[in-house]
């Protein structure tokens, strides 16, 4: 790509300087900034491959799809897009490519505290998505448990379950080395003069993220080496036949689990907090409260696991210990929403396709929250749980929240990671079947699932079937949208006009140096004297 | 970036305190799911744990323990500059680590010997809570094995770059941070000799 | 070369007085006399045993940690990393039995 | 939705929170949607050149912490305090077993009589003890607002008492295998006369209800041959078809005098199917399994000594 003035300006990122050319000099860079490029290669093709799976679904739903593919195959699909979609997607997504390719710019550092550490997440990662791919074809074919493998089902179903666990462990294992790497960062790498409270909100909600990756993941992790020993050695802690206990692995598979939620939203939160600043082109309302509610989200959030639970048995005092704390992490979150709401009061808003994803993100991520209330409370959870009411929720503030957060950070940093600006108008087009779709969809799973409709079934009962097709069609305004979104982003990349080093108007660091940026990142390290979002006082 | 790496020891230090924390909660995880299986079944641990034999469990205790304080001098060495005895140090450290993956191994054979292992048609005949009793210390003693394993390696691989002088009086953090790990191992065995051994 | 110092530059921030051998070998000999009264306390009965496990086990460990591992001479972030951990475990355990314990 | 008026007491209590929850949700969300578009209209950069650069104002902060806070924690205690009423059964409720295996429930009564689908006496408080005989499985019923799991190795219970006639679907709400989305069942309720004329009347009553049951579990023509009822009766059909149906276990058409590949202790062997073998797979299904299917997916049939030569009797003859 452009690198013509190489002569004046330092060569960006996207040139190779060193020894290796080409694809060689991509798999073993210790560059953050290409290895979030990595991830976000690696990322958009298995979220294609889980994107295909969920539309079969809906196919299936139709009952259209029933004689080619049996339930079998079905409870096979869920079971691959619900771990695809989670662990190869939205746990490590915004972190890993946002994360990885901003973290460091915007603390004014020429890289993250260990590069080579980072370099070996990205292959952990890449090593997880291939065993998981792997175990759909090999053993006794693909996993049909679900994404939460619960005892005993998936110690003695004769599908593939060790594999595929044992891949979301080396998952596990990318995710905690990149938290370890991104805290270090934080605390040893900030730029002379930025101080804790002149970060950026992102670095906030990375930070936070990071936290609870280290202190979740390794419960994962031991829960799914103890489904392995169980299937192959029988050491009986789960297994009911020896002694063991189903709820004790429901509550280890939850202490993580529950946590990851917070995993995947937090981040998207913090990339919202930067984008509407800029386009308010006012400093945000509340910072502080926006940073400590991300701490508050990550302590409190590890404490509410047992939600998930609520029906399966568990003490009447559990009961009520976790719904009470459930209720209370939904303050901060609250909080953070009007906060972002304050900013927008008496900006002097610039209307740009970040900004509509950030508003979309908002609108789609409170239905989920809010429908995520509702199911905290004791007595219309046990109607809810395991219902389309929760597969509802879970999209709201997986795909509303997480996933349009990624994209409204894809968004706002594109012309700054590849140099180009796409076409503005090509998204706004994309977003409105998008926005339809989605709300059809899933606000059709929610009505669904409090009429009684039970989630991970192969056939429906007659009376849910309108709904499911309403659903079915929407998820075609869907993908429209998506694919629209996608080939216009694409289509930049390659052909694009040549973006402006800040076409935003942004103050943050990333904005003062040049797109895409060279491979230092700054020339000279700045000195930092105020805070992020400090805009003069007088119109520009 | 090699070659003109900036230095930054404390970080290498705050990088490997974080992977303890990871280690430190994945054994967390382990002894969660021990006491609540304990809580379940209070006659059936006490009974398993009398099958153990504490005395072996005690001397790989004071074996383990040993072997930590020898890790610690090394380093005092190091910063005294005495390569010799660092070196000396940490080959005994190496040396206790073997013994007590040699005494684990007796302890294991003699129970399998009895039928004391998972899916044993022995162990099956025995109350739930005692096979649970017996997953759990095979699971644990196993996956603790395996670190000291790994402990053992990464502490030849530092007294070989003391012997090459990579690590030395004014550079030592690789030494540290491997000797960070085995105080932890040593942690964690400190934790399951009463779990387990002095259990009955 | 490396062309920015953020703070200290190469930071051992312990580099003050190293500590020698003998305190080391103190608390070496202190860890195997509390593995003494351990193993004794657990002859004594079922509730002596539990109780030596919840006392004896965590200042065993403390020991390693604040010795061994040299936090005694780290500054509040490892400390604090360390101090994290534990409570997080120790909620962990808190509200698991808030299952357990009330069956 | 007829199916979906509420049928108990449990149904009123979890709406009644529902609602509540729903209609805080909607205020707060059509609010913050209003101000946000109002907000994204007036203060265009067209209208609005220059921001005004607020950093925040502690007061509010305060405002939009506490009172969501006390919305949540109202939630909370409605949902707990209704929670408790739905959870404790009164004293005299009836007791009644509840089996969940793959893929079928099954009920049994104080007095021992057994059933496929609920009975349950109108305006009559009935407890449910919720097992399971392998997997994690879910009762639910949605007209009733209720739901708990079935986990090995536990005794779950839940109770309802249902306030209006009618057949409601039982729905199995946790994936325990292939045909989980068939593992279904009704709960059938009907007057107490009518209830107790069922459950006093000794073996052949009839099962009451029956226009209400009509589409859920179809009646045994009467010519059925014994063998074929005691199939049904045991849950056999769940996973095995009398006429050569692929199925979860091995179809019955053919069976007597084919050979048939099996495993016995790990070891491959090949057997001609007799009475002695069919009597070894039904009563202990571990000792001999199949090629091809899993190994202890079959419970053993607890069959009576005169019901289990009515059964072989009658595999025989599904040439
Ligand atoms: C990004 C992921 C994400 C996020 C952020 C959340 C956020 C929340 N979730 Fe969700 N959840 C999932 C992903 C997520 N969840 C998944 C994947 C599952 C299913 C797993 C499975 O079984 O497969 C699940 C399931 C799940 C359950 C279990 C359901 C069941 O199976 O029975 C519960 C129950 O309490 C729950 C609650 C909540 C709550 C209270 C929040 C809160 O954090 C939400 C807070 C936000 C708001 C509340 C909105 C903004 C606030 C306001 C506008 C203030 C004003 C409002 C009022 C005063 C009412 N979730
Ligand atoms: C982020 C998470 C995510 C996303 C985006 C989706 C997207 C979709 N999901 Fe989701 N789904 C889950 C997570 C997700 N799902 C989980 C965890 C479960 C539970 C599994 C289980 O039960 O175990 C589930 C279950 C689930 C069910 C319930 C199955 C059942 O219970 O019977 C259904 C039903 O139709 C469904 C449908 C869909 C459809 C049609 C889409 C989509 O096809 C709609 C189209 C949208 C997209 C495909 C996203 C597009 C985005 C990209 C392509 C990103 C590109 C990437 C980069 C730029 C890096 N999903
Ligand atoms: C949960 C499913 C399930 C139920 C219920 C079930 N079976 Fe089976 N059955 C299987 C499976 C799977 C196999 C094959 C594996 C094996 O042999 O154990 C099998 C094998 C058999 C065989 C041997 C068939 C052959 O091809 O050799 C017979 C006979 C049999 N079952 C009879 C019965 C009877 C009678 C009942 C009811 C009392 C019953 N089964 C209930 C799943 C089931
Ligand atoms: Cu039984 Cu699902
Ligand atoms: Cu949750």
């Amino acid at each position: 790509m452009s690198g013509t003035h190489a002569s004046t300006a330092p060569p960006s990122y996207l040139v190779d300087t060193g020894t290796r050319k080409g694809l060689m000099a991509w798999l073993t860079t210790t560059d953050h900034k290409r290895i979030g490029v990595l991830y976000l290669g690696a990322m958009v093709t298995f979220f294609m491959v889980a994107m295909g799976v969920g539309f079969v679904m809906r196919l299936v739903q139709l009952t259209t799809f029933q004689k080619l593919i049996s339930a079998q195959t079905y409870n096979a699909l869920f079971t691959v897009h619900g771990v695809i979609m989670i662990f190869l997607f939205v746990i490590p997504g915004l972190p890993a490519v946002f994360g990885n390719f901003f973290l460091p710019i915007l603390i004014g550092a020429k890289d993250v505290a260990f590069p080579r550490l980072n370099l070996t997440s990205w292959y952990f990662f890449m090593a997880g998505a291939i065993l998981a791919v792997l175990s759909l074809f090999t053993g006794g074919g693909a996993p049909d448990t679900g994404w939460s493998f619960y005892a005993p089902f998936s110690l003695k179903t004769g599908t593939n379950v060790s594999l595929a666990v044992f891949a979301a462990f080396v998952l596990g294992f990318s995710s905690m080395l990149t938290g370890i790497n991104f805290i270090t960062t934080i605390h040893r790498l900030r730029a002379p003069g930025m101080k804790w409270f002149r970060m950026p909100l992102f670095c906030w909600a990375v930070y936070s993220t990071a936290w609870i990756q280290l202190l979740a993941t390794p419960i994962i992790a031991i829960t799914l080496v103890l489904v392995i020993l169980e299937r192959f050695f029988g050491i009986g802690i789960f297994d009911p036949a020896k002694g063991g206990d189903p709820l004790l692995y429901q509550h280890l598979f939850w202490i993580y689990s529950h946590p990851a939620v917070y995993i995947m939203i937090l981040p998207a939160m913090g990339a919202i907090t930067e984008i509407i600043p800029t386009f308010a082109k006012r400093t945000i309302f509340g910072y502080k409260a926006i940073a400590f509610s991300s701490i508050a989200i990550a302590a409190v959030g590890s404490l509410v696991w047992a939600h998930h639970m609520f029906t399966s048995g568990m003490s009447n005092v559990a009961q009520i210990v976790f719904s009470l704390l459930t209720m209370i992490v939904a303050v901060p979150s609250a909080i953070k929403v009007f906060n972002w709401v304050g900013t927008l009061y008496k900006g002097s808003i610039d209307f740009q396709p970040p900004l509509l994803f950030t508003l979309t993100f908002i609108f789609l991520f409170c239905i989920g929250g809010l429908t995520g209330v509702m199911q905290g409370a004791l007595a219309v959870n046990v109607h809810l749980h395991d219902t389309y009411f929760i597969v509802g929720h879970f999209h709201y503030v997986m795909f509303g929240g997480t996933v349009m957060g990624f994209f409204a950070a894809l968004l706002y940093w594109f012309p700054k990671m590849f140099g180009k600006m796409y076409s503005k108008k090509a998204i706004y087009a994309s977003w409105f079947p998008m926005f339809v779709g989605f709300n059809m969809l899933y606000f059709g799973m929610l009505i669904l699932g409090m009429l009684g409709m039970p989630r991970r079934y192969y056939v429906h009962l007659p009376q849910y079937h309108t709904l499911h097709v309403v659903a079915t069609v929407g998820s075609w305004f869907l993908v429209l949208g998506l694919l629209g979104f996608f080939a216009t982003l694409l289509y930049a990349i390659f052909k694009g006009e040549k973006a402006e080093d800040n076409p935003w108007g942004g103050l943050t660091l990333e904005w003062t140096i040049p797109s895409p940026p060279p491979v230092e990142n700054f020339d000279e390290i700045p000195t930092i004297t105020a805070g992020p979002y400090v805009f003069p006082q007088e119109a520009q | 970036m090699t070659g003109h790496v900036h230095r930054d020891d404390l970080g290498a230090r705050l990088g490997m305190w974080l992977f303890l924390v990871t280690e430190m909660i994945l054994f967390g995880g382990l002894f969660i799911a021990y006491s609540y299986m304990r809580y379940r079944y209070p006659a059936e641990f006490h009974h398993g744990g009398g099958e153990l034999n504490a005395t072996l469990g005690i001397i790989n205790t004071i074996v383990l323990l040993t072997s930590s304080l020898t890790v610690v001098l090394s380093i005092v060495a190091i910063q005294k500059a005495d390569k010799r005895k660092a070196i000396a140090f940490l080959a005994t450290t190496i040396g206790l680590g073997l013994v007590f993956l040699v005494i684990k191994g007796f302890e294991w054979a003699a129970k399998f010997h009895h039928g004391l292992y998972p899916s044993a048609p022995h162990l099956g005949t025995l109350p739930q809570g005692e096979q649970v009793f017996f997953g759990l210390y095979f699971t644990m003693t196993g996956l603790h094995g395996l670190h000291v394993l790994v402990g053992i390696s990464v502490l030849t691989v530092l007294a070989r770059m003391v012997g090459t002088g990579s690590i030395r009086q004014d550079r030592y953090i690789h030494l540290e941070n491997g000797g960070l790990y085995w105080h932890l191992v040593d942690v964690i065995w400190i934790f399951l000799l009463p779990l387990f051994y002095l259990a009955a | 070369m490396s062309d920015y110092t953020h703070d200290s530059h190469v930071s051992t921030e312990h580099a003050v007085a190293h500590p020698g051998y003998g305190i080391f070998i103190k608390v070496w000999v202190a860890l195997v006399i509390l593995t003494g009264l351990l193993v004794l306390s657990s002859h004594f009965g079922q509730s002596y045993a539990v109780w030596g496990l919840l006392t004896l086990t965590p200042i065993k460990a403390g020991l390693v940690f604040y010795y061994f591992m040299h936090l005694k001479y780290e500054g509040a972030l490892l400390k604090g990393v360390v101090l994290i951990t534990i409570g997080t475990l120790l909620i962990f355990f808190a509200l698991l039995f808030s299952d357990v314990a009330f069956h | 939705m007829e199916w979906m008026k509420q049928a108990a007491i449990s149904a009123q209590k979890s709406d009644a929170v529902f609602f509540y929850v729903f209609g805080l949700s909607v205020a707060f969300l059509l609010f913050i949607t209003a101000l946000m578009i109002y907000f994204v209209i007036r203060y265009d950069k067209k209208r609005h050149p220059v921001a005004s650069q607020i950093e925040g104002h502690v007061g509010l902060e305060i405002v939009w912490t506490v009172i969501p806070l006390i919305l949540f924690l109202s939630i909370f205690y409605y949902g707990w305090t209704n929670y408790e009423y739905m959870s404790q059964a009164p004293r005299e409720s009836m007791v009644v077993k509840v089996m969940a295996r793959q893929w079928s429930w099954s009920f049994e009564y104080p007095n021992g009589k057994q059933s496929k689908v609920l009975f349950a006496p109108l305006e009559k408080p009935m407890k449910l003890e919720v097992r399971s005989a392998d997997m994690v499985h879910g009762f639910y019923v949605p007209s009733f607002r209720l739901k708990i799991d079935a986990v090995p190795a536990r005794a779950n219970t839940t109770w309802f008492q249902a306030t209006r006639l009618g057949a409601y679907d039982i729905e199995c709400t946790v994936i325990c295998g292939v045909d989980h989305s068939l593992m279904l069942s009704k709960v059938v309720v009907v007057p107490e006369d009518e209830f107790k004329a069922w459950y006093f009347g000794g073996e052949n009553a009839p099962e009451p209800g029956k226009s209400l049951t009509a589409a859920g579990t179809p009646a045994a023509p009467p010519d059925e041959p014994k063998g074929l009822a005691l199939l049904k009766a045991n849950g056999c059909l769940e996973c095995h078809s009398v006429d050569g149906k692929p199925m979860v276990g091995p179809t019955f058409k053919g069976l007597f005098g084919k050979s048939e590949q099996i495993k016995v202790a790990g070891v491959d062997q090949t057997v001609t199917v007799d009475e002695a073998y069919l009597r070894r797979a039904i009563l202990n299904p571990e000792s001999q399994v199949v090629r091809g299917y899993p190994a202890d997916t079959m419970p053993a049939a607890e069959l009576k000594p005169d019901e289990l030569s009515q059964v072989v009797t009658y595999l025989k003859t599904l040439k």
